[in-house]
């Protein structure tokens, strides 16, 4: 078992299954010989050959629609967007195409397709490279959505994704591509998707998070004096919420955290279900802390955009004192 | 050298059978066998009356907005003829002819008007795509398909059919240049009809031709006379027998006239003069192709009669087949989003209901549950009466 | 005053400020001798002529791309979106490009533009012709969006929208386009944006709904013997929460009814900032009529799949029997 | 006549001042003054230094991702000198050399790179839009000025700038197109350097050339040598004239040669041979003109050093500017969001908070408020020591 990053661990996950099942193809722009700007797909092309593993046109949207069109024929492409920034001109493609073609043909042909993106702030990237869009694609009905917060959920997750009939949006959190190492097992696991991890238990509040929020989320927990309860979602549709309205039945608080802006994140969802599941438990209204309904500033301010453990441990205060 | 030349390009124009069914041997002759152009004709005669037929069940208000195809039969099924039956074809929504001469069945197609998705799953392989609604984005699609029997090692081509308008959406640039690229075999067919609904076609391009937008990817271009169906099969011979060869893309622009309105929806007469469009119906694909079979003699009044009411009970059929269909489930939606569907959307589809209080009414007091179960049998009384 | 439709109210709020203001220009598909596909620019071309009211090449991108320039060059563009589900090609210019200027140019450069956009389902239209994308637009930091409910509100709103500095998307319900007539002032009025509408008073319970929907939500209240509150939020960016807040603390329960898929429907904000103002207020969790979280079905299931009245008066009764 | 021509097409390259500095005289001669020759070449000298201060800001901390002109600067610069001063000139992100000339600070460009919008916001009007990192997106808005102004009676065309790899874009192909159709006098500039990061031009672009690219829409086309200050010169005066005359677009391709990484968070050596690069070198645009300034006698190794003293200082005074701005102030990102900035931001603006309990203390108990005032201050003095 090996020490791993997150890169390291998708890497191995994306060699360990392209060695299982030679329908997966992997592309995008630089992921072949320069193995991607995050070195990702390092190795790959040289291992797996310039027909499985190869470099695109600069075109998100046909990167994408080549995808679609590979799946369709029976592959499952694994293409890459440089950054969440760079979904824009692919977002027709995906949510007018790959996430209907299941059932706008009843099943005759369908999108087995793994799109892989770096997400979200904190590594002082210019402009339209630290967004988090992840609420966007869960509102979009034929779309699994999957954000890992560390190496090893990494590995089991995209292996799940590479086994899914449907397209998956596999959203990488830049943050911690490297910022964390973990313990990686080189053996087959998977980690289904929909199924949420608990991270650290506790009985006074539950925070729910995902992605390199959770980092934060810990920094706010090892700070504090309750007992709170962490639940990494993992997998942002389909959400477990059962894991979720089990926690906050048992806690009665909940603060809900993330990268992306308040209005419409994915916060709101989630804040919505637990008073739909969990009214009468409820001791406080949940509570959000994400981004701010601004434009992810430039790097000189992203830090005061992103939410972090001091606005987090204030969200802890505030909720447990209402 | 301080100026050099360093490309230089010639775009052809092909036409064989002219609106006045004058006949070019040079090109045409031994292109399509008698046997051959006897059921081209059929086929052009059948699409043309199921625009008819379309058209006559919208206005009854037995189907929704539907697409005619008037005048454009030509093209589709030049490109149908020549393809090999399992080469993709990957279309937009005005090429039912060359659907029907792979095999898709009419009712198929007439579902999918009828708003009902089962059309775009009829009984494969016929190497099609459903129709595209949304313009511009299956060619994209066609090359996917392409690149991946080229990455299975499979000998299957591709041709992709766009109108003039389409032809400006970004998607049509990336994939002409993907295909070109990354050396996709794809016969990309701009189907030049001079309308995108009320835009003319110089507001899409103030090229003098849609075919010298390959050039930009290095591609073979060719312009041929849409209507006349020896100008698309020998252009499409051409353009296949070069992508399959090569590996490579080839541009191929049909041009071609829309006769009837862009679809039932839509009103022609605001936006176009009755000169132009008259003019266009004496190049009707069909009047010179009945023309031609009359002058080789193997054409007349009696096979046409035959013809005519073998194409009727066709078509009545096939209407008859995709208005007797059952009702769609009202689970269909549900169980067609994903192969493994996720339990949120079991309970939305179970009890149709996405408030928290229908979906788990057992949170409410007893009278409150009757009169929720009340509400939702008469509910669901009333959609079963629809 | 006139007996207007939705479609002549706003003709004639694009008539009256492009007389006024000659910066309006109006751009399109088919917009210009057809006055677009459903006449709402009828005539304008004959009025204003070709440089003003113009046709444009079919592709949605460059409709907005062009128009952000000449907002950026000091123009208002009016530039229609055919139907909803043709912003997706449209998405990048509008999310990473309309929305940001003012903000990455700190206010050098700003896009003042109207985005006309029929919008919803219950025409019997084709696929992709009867989506509801307001929460993603709303998801976007630096638009305002807005979705009348009738004519009067769609001129006043319109006529609001064409005097903002920054970019707005002005949705129009295509289901109430010609369904509803209303007295029409010709005199000028606008209704401010980010004020919602009371449509009927009432102190049982409170609906929020905006577009379309409230015209459900309407034939539920007159089937209701309860007395129900119905506001129109008009504007769902910003949007009134005040309104809301207010209405909510005073009846003690809440129904958000819309046609967009559930999960992060616009409804679920909604739903959690109630839950965060009126925590102590409410007497049964906030309940959402929506769409399912399906692709919107072609047209033979569409109604199936709208919130009509039956939905809404369920959630109605269940809401008030909590 | 059944196969006609119906477009031919010819694509010409032009190159003055050579890699060896061979000049050629029938095209270049009057064509740049002594005097603007000997401003041209300073301006490249001044990109090029900003580059390496820049590159080593970046290394020591200073500055985050910085992409390097290097090797370019002809590019840009020809076309900022042929432009009028108020025509727009619209660019991507490696056209400072062409910005400088139009008088857009240094700083600006610098604060752009260190995160900082305000460096998007520097004194206008220069006519120029801010750099744009999402590829491909600018040229619609460069339609979009230059249609304003068209509609204003204003007499101003626009240059848009972008790279061999955005040109693969869909954002690309309908700028060209919506300019060429609707009759929009822009100048488009293919800069292609060969390579998009890792990616090299062939997989962008199959075809012999990018500016045939252009002859889909009609547009006329011209291949230069981009390392050439006279061929971009040249060309950009002959399309320059074109675009004001006939009020349509015109396509240049210009041919360069990125000498640096992509940018300092790329490692070129990964991808691409010394061998390559090596030869590029010596295709240099600003030896050459130096080469060509001394073979008229103009130029000298002590005029050399004082352009090179001047630059060094300049640039040390532009890197302070940028240094020494004040800290962006917290409430920026907020107000700079809209004209009229809506209450909820407002109210995330001042209590910089997204938790309703946050934003409205008042609802918990009093010691819980004190607490948080207390948090809020901590957190606000933890900033302020950033
Ligand atoms: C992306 C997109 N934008 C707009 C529309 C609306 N629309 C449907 S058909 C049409 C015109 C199509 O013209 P063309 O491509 O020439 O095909 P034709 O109808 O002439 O066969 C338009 C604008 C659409 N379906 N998809
Ligand atoms: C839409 C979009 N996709 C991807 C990127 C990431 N990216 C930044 S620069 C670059 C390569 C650009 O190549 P080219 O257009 O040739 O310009 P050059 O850098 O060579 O000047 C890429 C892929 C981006 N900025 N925008
Ligand atoms: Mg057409
Ligand atoms: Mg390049």
């Amino acid at each position: 078992m090996a020490h791993l990053t997150l890169v390291q661990a998708i890497n191995l996950a994306l060699i360990q299954e392209m060695e299982k099942n030679d329908a997966i193809v992997v592309l995008g722009e630089d992921i072949g010989v320069n193995g991607g700007v995050f070195r990702v797909t390092e190795g790959l092309q040289k291992r797996f050959g310039g027909s499985r593993v190869f470099d695109t046109p600069l075109a998100e949207s046909g990167i994408i629609g080549l995808s679609i069109g590979m799946a369709m024929g029976g592959l499952h492409p694994v293409p890459e967007i440089q950054f969440e920034g760079f979904l824009g001109p692919a977002y027709d493609q995906i949510c007018s195409h790959a996430a209907r073609m299941r059932s706008r043909t009843r099943g005759a042909f369908t999108v087995p397709m793994t799109i892989r993106v770096p997400v979200g702030g904190g590594i002082h990237a210019p402009e339209l490279h630290s967004d988090s869009p992840e609420s966007i694609y869960a509102h979009t009905p034929g779309l699994k959505v999957v954000m890992p917060s560390s190496p090893y959920d990494a590995k089991g997750l995209l292996v799940a994704a590479l086994r899914e009939p449907d397209p998956v949006i596999f959203f990488e959190p830049k943050r911690i591509y490297r910022a964390i190492r973990e313990e990686v097992p080189e053996d087959d696991y998977t980690l289904p998707l929909g199924v949420a991890r608990t991270v650290c238990e506790g009985t006074d509040l539950t925070i729910v998070s995902w992605g390199a929020s959770v980092v934060q989320c810990m920094q706010a927990i090892e700070k504090s004096e309750q007992s709170i309860e962490l639940i990494d979602l993992r997998t942002i549709y389909p959400f477990d919420m059962d894991a979720v309205a089990t926690s906050v039945k048992k806690t009665g608080r909940c603060v809900v955290v993330h990268e992306a802006p308040l209005t419409c994140g994915f916060g709101s969802e989630i804040a919505a279900r637990i008073m739909e599941r969990c009214f009468l438990h409820l001791e406080a209204p949940v509570q959000r802390v994400a981004g701010f309904d601004t434009t992810m500033p430039y790097y000189k301010m992203e830090l005061d955009y992103l939410p972090d453990a001091n606005r987090v441990a204030r969200a802890i205060q505030d909720c447990l004192a209402y | 050298m301080p100026i050099t030349t360093v490309y230089t390009a010639e775009i052809k124009k092909i036409s064989i059978l002219d609106e006045h069914a004058n006949f070019d041997e040079k090109l045409g002759d031994g292109l399509i066998s008698n046997d051959d152009l006897v059921r081209l004709y059929g086929a052009m005669v059948a699409c043309r009356h199921l625009d008819e037929v379309a058209f006559r069940l919208q206005r009854s208000g037995r189907m929704g907005t539907y697409p005619q195809n008037m005048g454009q039969e030509a093209t589709s099924l030049g490109a149908a003829f020549v393809l090999r039956p399992d080469d993709w074809m990957v279309t937009c929504y005005r090429e039912n002819c060359g659907l029907f001469w792979r095999g898709v069945p009419m009712e198929g197609i007439l579902l999918h008007w009828m708003g009902d998705e089962r059309g775009n799953a009829m009984p494969k392989p016929h190497w099609v795509t459903p129709i595209y609604v949304p313009l511009g984005t299956q060619m994209l699609h066609a090359a996917g398909l392409t690149l991946a029997a080229k990455y299975r090692g499979v000998d299957r081509i591709a041709c992709t059919f766009f109108g003039d308008g389409a032809a400006s959406e970004g998607d049509f640039h990336e994939a002409c240049n993907f295909a070109s690229n990354l050396e996709i075999p794809v016969v990309f067919v701009c189907q030049n009809n001079f309308w995108a609904i009320s835009t003319p076609s110089k507001i899409n391009s103030a090229a003098p031709t849609f075919a010298q937008r390959g050039l930009s990817y290095g591609m073979p271009c060719v312009q041929v006379d849409g209507n006349d169906i020896f100008a698309t099969v020998y252009a499409m011979k051409q353009a296949t027998e070069y992508t399959r060869k090569h590996g490579k893309p080839y541009f191929v622009e049909m041009v071609t006239y829309r006769l009837g309105d862009h679809t039932t929806a839509d009103d022609a007469k605001r936006y176009r003069d009755a000169d132009e469009v008259e003019s266009w119906r004496r190049k009707d694909p069909i009047i010179r192709l009945n023309a031609h079979l009359k002058n080789l003699r193997i054409w007349d009044d009696e096979k046409e009669a035959a013809l005519r009411s073998k194409v009727e009970q066709d078509i009545a059929d096939a209407v008859a087949r995709a208005e007797n269909i059952s009702p769609p489930e009202r689970t269909d939606p549900f169980d067609s989003m994903y192969a493994d569907v996720p339990a949120d959307l079991i309970l939305q589809r179970d009890t149709r209901h996405t408030h928290s209080l229908g979906q788990d009414p057992s949170q409410l007091p007893p009278e409150a549950q009757e009169r929720a179960a009340a509400m939702d049998a008469a509910a669901h009384a009333q959609h079963s009466a629809h």
